[in-house]
């Protein structure tokens, strides 16, 4: 067994014994709140047992390991539905984003220790109602005030914010420049006087995304992550950890075992459904699609181990998987036929094909829509030129609304 | 052979929307999502006033004698608007049965509460995936129904409905009162639709028609609410394209309306041609009632208006980007009715082997 | 019977009387030397029954009838695969727009008389290797030269050059303002000094399309068909009655009767293809597609015959028939497996569906790519915004090549 | 596991790209179009003297005892440049047939033959439409076979053929010399490809293997051979993408490279994606061969590859407009290519087919 596999199987071993406290059937009917609570807990116990932060630095709080050490815990992690999403976020992009630009050690090495052991949690200010995949397009305003800032404006989409207590956030500081040059970024207390936090329902009915609004809000030039007009570079790193974090064949729905045997169960014209032609069809074409996509993830994980940079493929995964993901559950709903109409709102996206497809459309739009997934990869892979976009090099406030 | 509406179906056409324009929130819809058993009351009321549901029924029984032209041109405009309960193709199914193969009594007895919508029908035939079972599920033996129907939409609030039932010598096209079915509700996606499990135990019913012809009249009203359903998917599908294209020339991105991309231009191109191939073959199918094609003009409508929806569905909330996902908006509102109609009157599965049947000369 | 059944019923009469001397079994074996000669005698022996020119002017020699006459005939010409494809282009743009925009009625005349009686071609001097889809991008030029022009450079994709007596051509007269305005509309005799045809092969073998080069042809100005600088106009003109003339629900393939009858000699896994759901999938799936083109079609006609202009829909059919037609023929090759190699290059493509797949690709480019019917069908239609083009305004000679 | 490519298997990469590139002239391949039973010889003489032929065979016949990596290598690079005779993978599915299922006195008649390249092999195993037939059309009786097995690729060039024939207890996977079998060529859209059909009239022939195992076999020799073309055809596609992309961002319309419109920019990129998923599971496939998923994972590279090639085919000229359809440009040779490759080895009809028995564990 290679170290790493003896790392893996103990890590194994250990979530095992997590799972009656945190598991799936532990979370039943638990209300959100409850749940959060639950979750702060297995965090905590995820940090005493050195499975927080594994591949961080060990001054900060971490072990110091490998991104393989951390790929393999999370893929046993999965296994078992802990209620770890609500740290997802902040662990992901914002915490590591101030481990590497925040100025105040001693205060980063406080609040990244209270993020791992799940006390505080941190959000992402990024998206607002006039920019989505134009990021540099944000309206928000950061105005200098004495010694420090004060901030206008509304945030969007910002995930879990109603539970956070700091989130890093990017605003215009100079509107008479190109916009990608007059913005800059900060960290931000959520519990600070003026900020405002409003949930935002979906349409498969859950509330994880909020809008936030900042009204007066007043920080310190300590808060500062950025050059003053240097906050888009931040920002672009902060993204890129998202891209490649997410790398789920199934496009974070069901697994294809799930879709062949409801073929088996379900009858055409007195048959079983997996003998049907065109319900074979889509079997196929998604298994192959998905053991291209598992494939290109192994590689690039045997790259990463053997020292070198996995290729461009690995930005197919959330294009091709999702946008599959979300017709593969439509004919799964077409096969229920007049069962089809039940709904369970509270059924996992990745166990209930009916979730899976009313969800799906936020999965092919957050963390870059498929339309920018293949400019980025028209654009950076293949050299196509980018698109013809008149507000460049024009000074923001003379764009046109 | 297509048609060209007269005068009077255009006058239905803008008159109903017209009406339905004034009336249906979005507002008032969205809030039935989140309780089962309700329905929009004034869509209903407003159905019965302006004479929707007596519209393509016989006169000596209340109704106006016009037909799947003129029906269809309402449920197109209902299926922009959303609508708010699925009756109007539900209890046009179920009075058809009994106008086509009904006695003279059972018709003097139902047609009139239908035609003037106080009575609700529901049709239930299917049995799960399978539209039309060549052995129903449920039985009727000595004039009682035995057995449950799953997923049956409109049943959490209809009065009567017509069945598909084994009988002593094969099927039998059957119809019951509720009053004596013990009905669960099914919490659906889509709960305006009012799904339902009816549950029959020794339910009193009476044969509509039975031995082999049951099954093919069975079909055949399947197909007038098939193409009564299209409409709807096609108003759907309709209504997105446009939200769409209104979208894309106001919200701005990169300096620019998102409308100059061609990845979205070119999309809501594609959603005008899905649209309009399924108004096309809707228009097609309405005028064919009666003639030997007419199953498959219903098959084709079916089928068109089914992937217009689907497509409209998906590619109007990509559109939107985030705001598109969310539950103010109301786009999922046409989501969720996209998949409801689409498994309402059997799905694409059934309709391509229905179509295929004929096209290659094989029974169905 | 209305007049209109009357009518076609008739013409239907004539044409099975044409069948042995004209049809396809007579073509069969023939050089396209021969076969032309013979297409000459059916177009003289249509213009005697007084079948040319159905919708034309009585004046220019044509028989003054409707639309819908010339449309009637046309259906029933159809099924027999008469030699008339070499009069296609000449008598569907170029002589109607000599008629419309020709100077010297007395020559017009006789042109067109002779047109109809097959015994002169025209063709239509369009696109340019750098001006396709950009058609206002052509580079072709035409200089005073004392009372007339001299034209220089080269058009491409001409059908039929190689047998034309006459052509009409759109060439650049002004290069130093914006591309649209410099253009004029002449007719160039066909056998002029200085013009040269060299037949071009397309991918599936054929060579019916040519470039055409153009060394100092001198012509007078009574060839001129617009004003000076006001050639796109009639360019434009011509290309609409090209855009309207093309309505064919099995887009210039096979009708899907015949892959039904295909499908359901052949096998798979021991059983009729027919009965496979994928096969049968595609059968519904093309049928309803063609149906609901069919039911617009007919639509169309209903309302032209009510007086009635039909509605944008129309423009939709080639865009949706070829692209489909192509798919469904490559399914029909791997239907045949192992007997799908087989090729005749001088199959039809109306019956073949190995002749069908390969000549697909030109059918979706001709006569409007996809993407300009796409463009056309957004920005014409549905009132979306046209593409960013930085060439407009901008004076022709200074646009970066 | 998937795998990463050694430095040696880099080196082969290189090493024939470089090659093949030097040698196969567009030029060259056009005119094979208009003849038949003509291949490049060109080719084929490079692929003897850079030992491809060799290359997956065992040591002790002359081969290099490298496998379906290696030679997937450098098929991918052949698809690029569009190879020019289709034995690199008809010979290497004909010496597998010997090597795995054959006599010590089989392998030693023709291995060393076939790893010199100066023995051409053909595989024979479709009916039509069917790949794998239950009931092979051909008898073999008395070690002689009898019959005709039409579109053989390779099988106008070949010395010996591997075929599936009906014995008297069933299923054999037998071998014959094709100077006993008359064979006529078929006319074709890729001429190069050597097709013919093979008539045999007791021509005498060896059993390889006979009985429930002889299907069995020939699948195996299928699945190698398919992901063999997996490769090519990835290369083809690969080939295809990457004109694509130099023709966009070249080409100008409307006073702009036509790589600035997304209809052609993003349909470029889902080029890119195809390719990349076709060659992680070739990949993939390739490195499976004797692990019990090998047969799945070859399916999923055939099926992935052959849309990758269709898909490219059309798209790239597609994106050329009417310059893209001329004979002399030459993209029609992929465009052909990809459909001969289409039905090589089994149509994507059934490969779905043999995926999805074995993911629904039912049997073949």
């Amino acid at each position: 067994m290679s170290d790493l596999e003896t790392y893996r199987a103990k890590a194994a071993a250990w979530l095992e014994t997590m799972v009656p406290d945190f598991g799936r059937d532990a979370r039943q009917g638990l209300s959100e709140a409850d749940d959060l609570a639950l979750g702060r807990r297995y965090q905590k116990a995820k940090f005493d047992a050195g499975y927080a932060g594994i591949n961080w630095p060990v001054e900060y709080g971490g072990q110091g390991l490998g991104h393989l050490e951390k790929i393999s815990f999370d893929a046993e992690e999965m296994k078992h539905g802990f209620p770890n999403f609500y740290f997802g976020i902040s662990l992901g992009m914002p915490v590591p984003i101030l481990m590497q630009f925040g100025g105040d050690k001693a205060f980063v090495k406080e609040r990244v220790l209270k993020a791992l052991k799940g006390e505080e949690i941190w959000c992402q200010l990024f998206s607002e109602p006039a920019a989505g995949s134009d990021l540099a397009g944000l309206r928000t305003k950061a105005e200098a005030d004495g010694n420090g800032w004060k901030i206008n404006g509304q945030k969007v989409w910002t995930s879990w914010a109603h539970y956070s207590d700091y989130g890093v956030i990017v605003v215009r500081t100079d509107p008479n420049v190109p916009k990608h040059k007059g913005l800059t970024y900060f960290w931000v207390d959520m519990k600070a006087p003026g900020v405002t936090v409003r949930q935002i329902k979906l349409a498969g009915g859950d509330s994880h995304v909020n809008e936030v609004f900042f009204d007066d809000v007043k920080i310190g030039d300590d808060h500062r992550m950025s050059p003053v007009g240097g906050g888009f570079a931040v920002a672009i790193a902060t993204l890129m950890i998202e891209r490649y974090v997410a790398t789920d064949s199934a496009g974070f729905g069901p697994h294809l075992d799930l879709f062949v045997e409801l073929a088996k169960e379900i009858e055409i014209n007195g048959k079983p459904a997996i003998e049907d032609g065109r319900i074979r069809q889509q079997i196929a074409r998604n298994h192959a699609m998905r053991a291209g996509l598992d494939s290109i993830n192994v590689r690039a994980r045997l790259m990463m181990e053997a020292g070198m940079i996995p290729g461009a493929e690995g930005s197919l995964n959330k294009l091709v998987a999702v946008r599959s993901r979300q017709k593969l559950s439509e004919l799964a709903i077409d096969l229920r036929g007049s069962d089809g109409f039940a709904f369970d709102e509270h059924a996992s996206q990745r166990e209930d094909w009916t979730s899976s497809w009313i969800n799906a459309p936020t999965g092919r739009i957050a963390g870059g829509s498929d339309e920018t997934l293949l400019n980025t990869i028209a654009e950076k892979v293949l050299g196509l030129p980018q698109d013809h976009r008149p507000d460049k090099g024009v000074p923001f406030n003379e764009i046109p609304v | 052979m297509s048609i060209l509406y007269d005068e009077g179906q255009q006058a239905i056409a803008t008159e109903s929307r017209r009406a339905l324009e004034a009336r249906m929130r979005k507002d008032d819809l969205l809030p039935l999502l989140e309780v089962t058993g309700r329905f929009h009351e004034g869509f209903w009321t407003m159905a019965k006033e302006q004479g929707w549901t007596a519209l393509a029924l016989p006169e000596a029984y209340g109704g106006l004698d016009l037909g799947l032209i003129e029906l269809g041109l309402i449920a197109h405009q209902a299926g922009r608007t959303l609508s708010g309960a699925p009756f109007l193709t539900s209890s046009f199914g179920a009075a058809k049965a009994i106008e086509l193969y009904g006695s003279d009594a059972q018709k003097a007895r139902w047609l009139p509460g239908l035609a003037g919508g106080d009575t609700i029908g529901a049709v239930a035939f299917a049995s799960g995936a399978d539209a039309l079972p060549v052995k129903p599920g449920i039985t009727f033996v000595g004039d009682r129904l035995d057995g449950t129907l799953t997923g049956v939409s409109a049943a959490g609030a209809a009065n009567v409905a017509v069945v598909l039932a084994m009988g002593a010598d094969g099927p039998v096209l059957a119809i019951a009162d509720l009053t004596n079915a013990e009905r669960r509700i099914v919490p659906s996606f889509d709960n305006s639709r009012c799904v339902a499990d009816l549950h029959f135990k020794e339910t009193p019913a009476e044969a509509l028609t039975a031995g082999g012809s049951a099954r093919d009249a069975a079909l055949h009203i399947l197909a007038l609410q098939a193409v009564i359903t299209a409409h709807e998917q096609t108003g759907g599908a309709e209504a997105l394209m446009e939200i769409a294209r209104d979208y894309a020339i106001t919200r701005r991105a990169f300096g620019q309306v998102i409308g100059a991309f061609q990845s979205v231009k070119h999309r809501i191109a594609e959603l005008y041609g899905l649209v309009e191939l399924a108004r096309a073959n809707c228009i097609h199918a309405a005028s064919r009632e009666g003639q030997d094609d007419f199953i498959t003009a219903a098959a084709a409508a079916r089928l068109s208006a089914t992937e217009a929806y689907d497509t409209a569905a998906r590619d109007c909330v990509q559109i939107h980007g985030g705001i598109g996902v969310t539950w103010e908006i109301g786009l999922h509102l046409h989501m969720r009715r996209s998949r409801s109609l689409a498994i309402e009157q059997g799905n694409s599965l059934f309709w391509e082997d229905v179509m295929v049947d004929r096209l290659a000369g094989e029974a169905a």
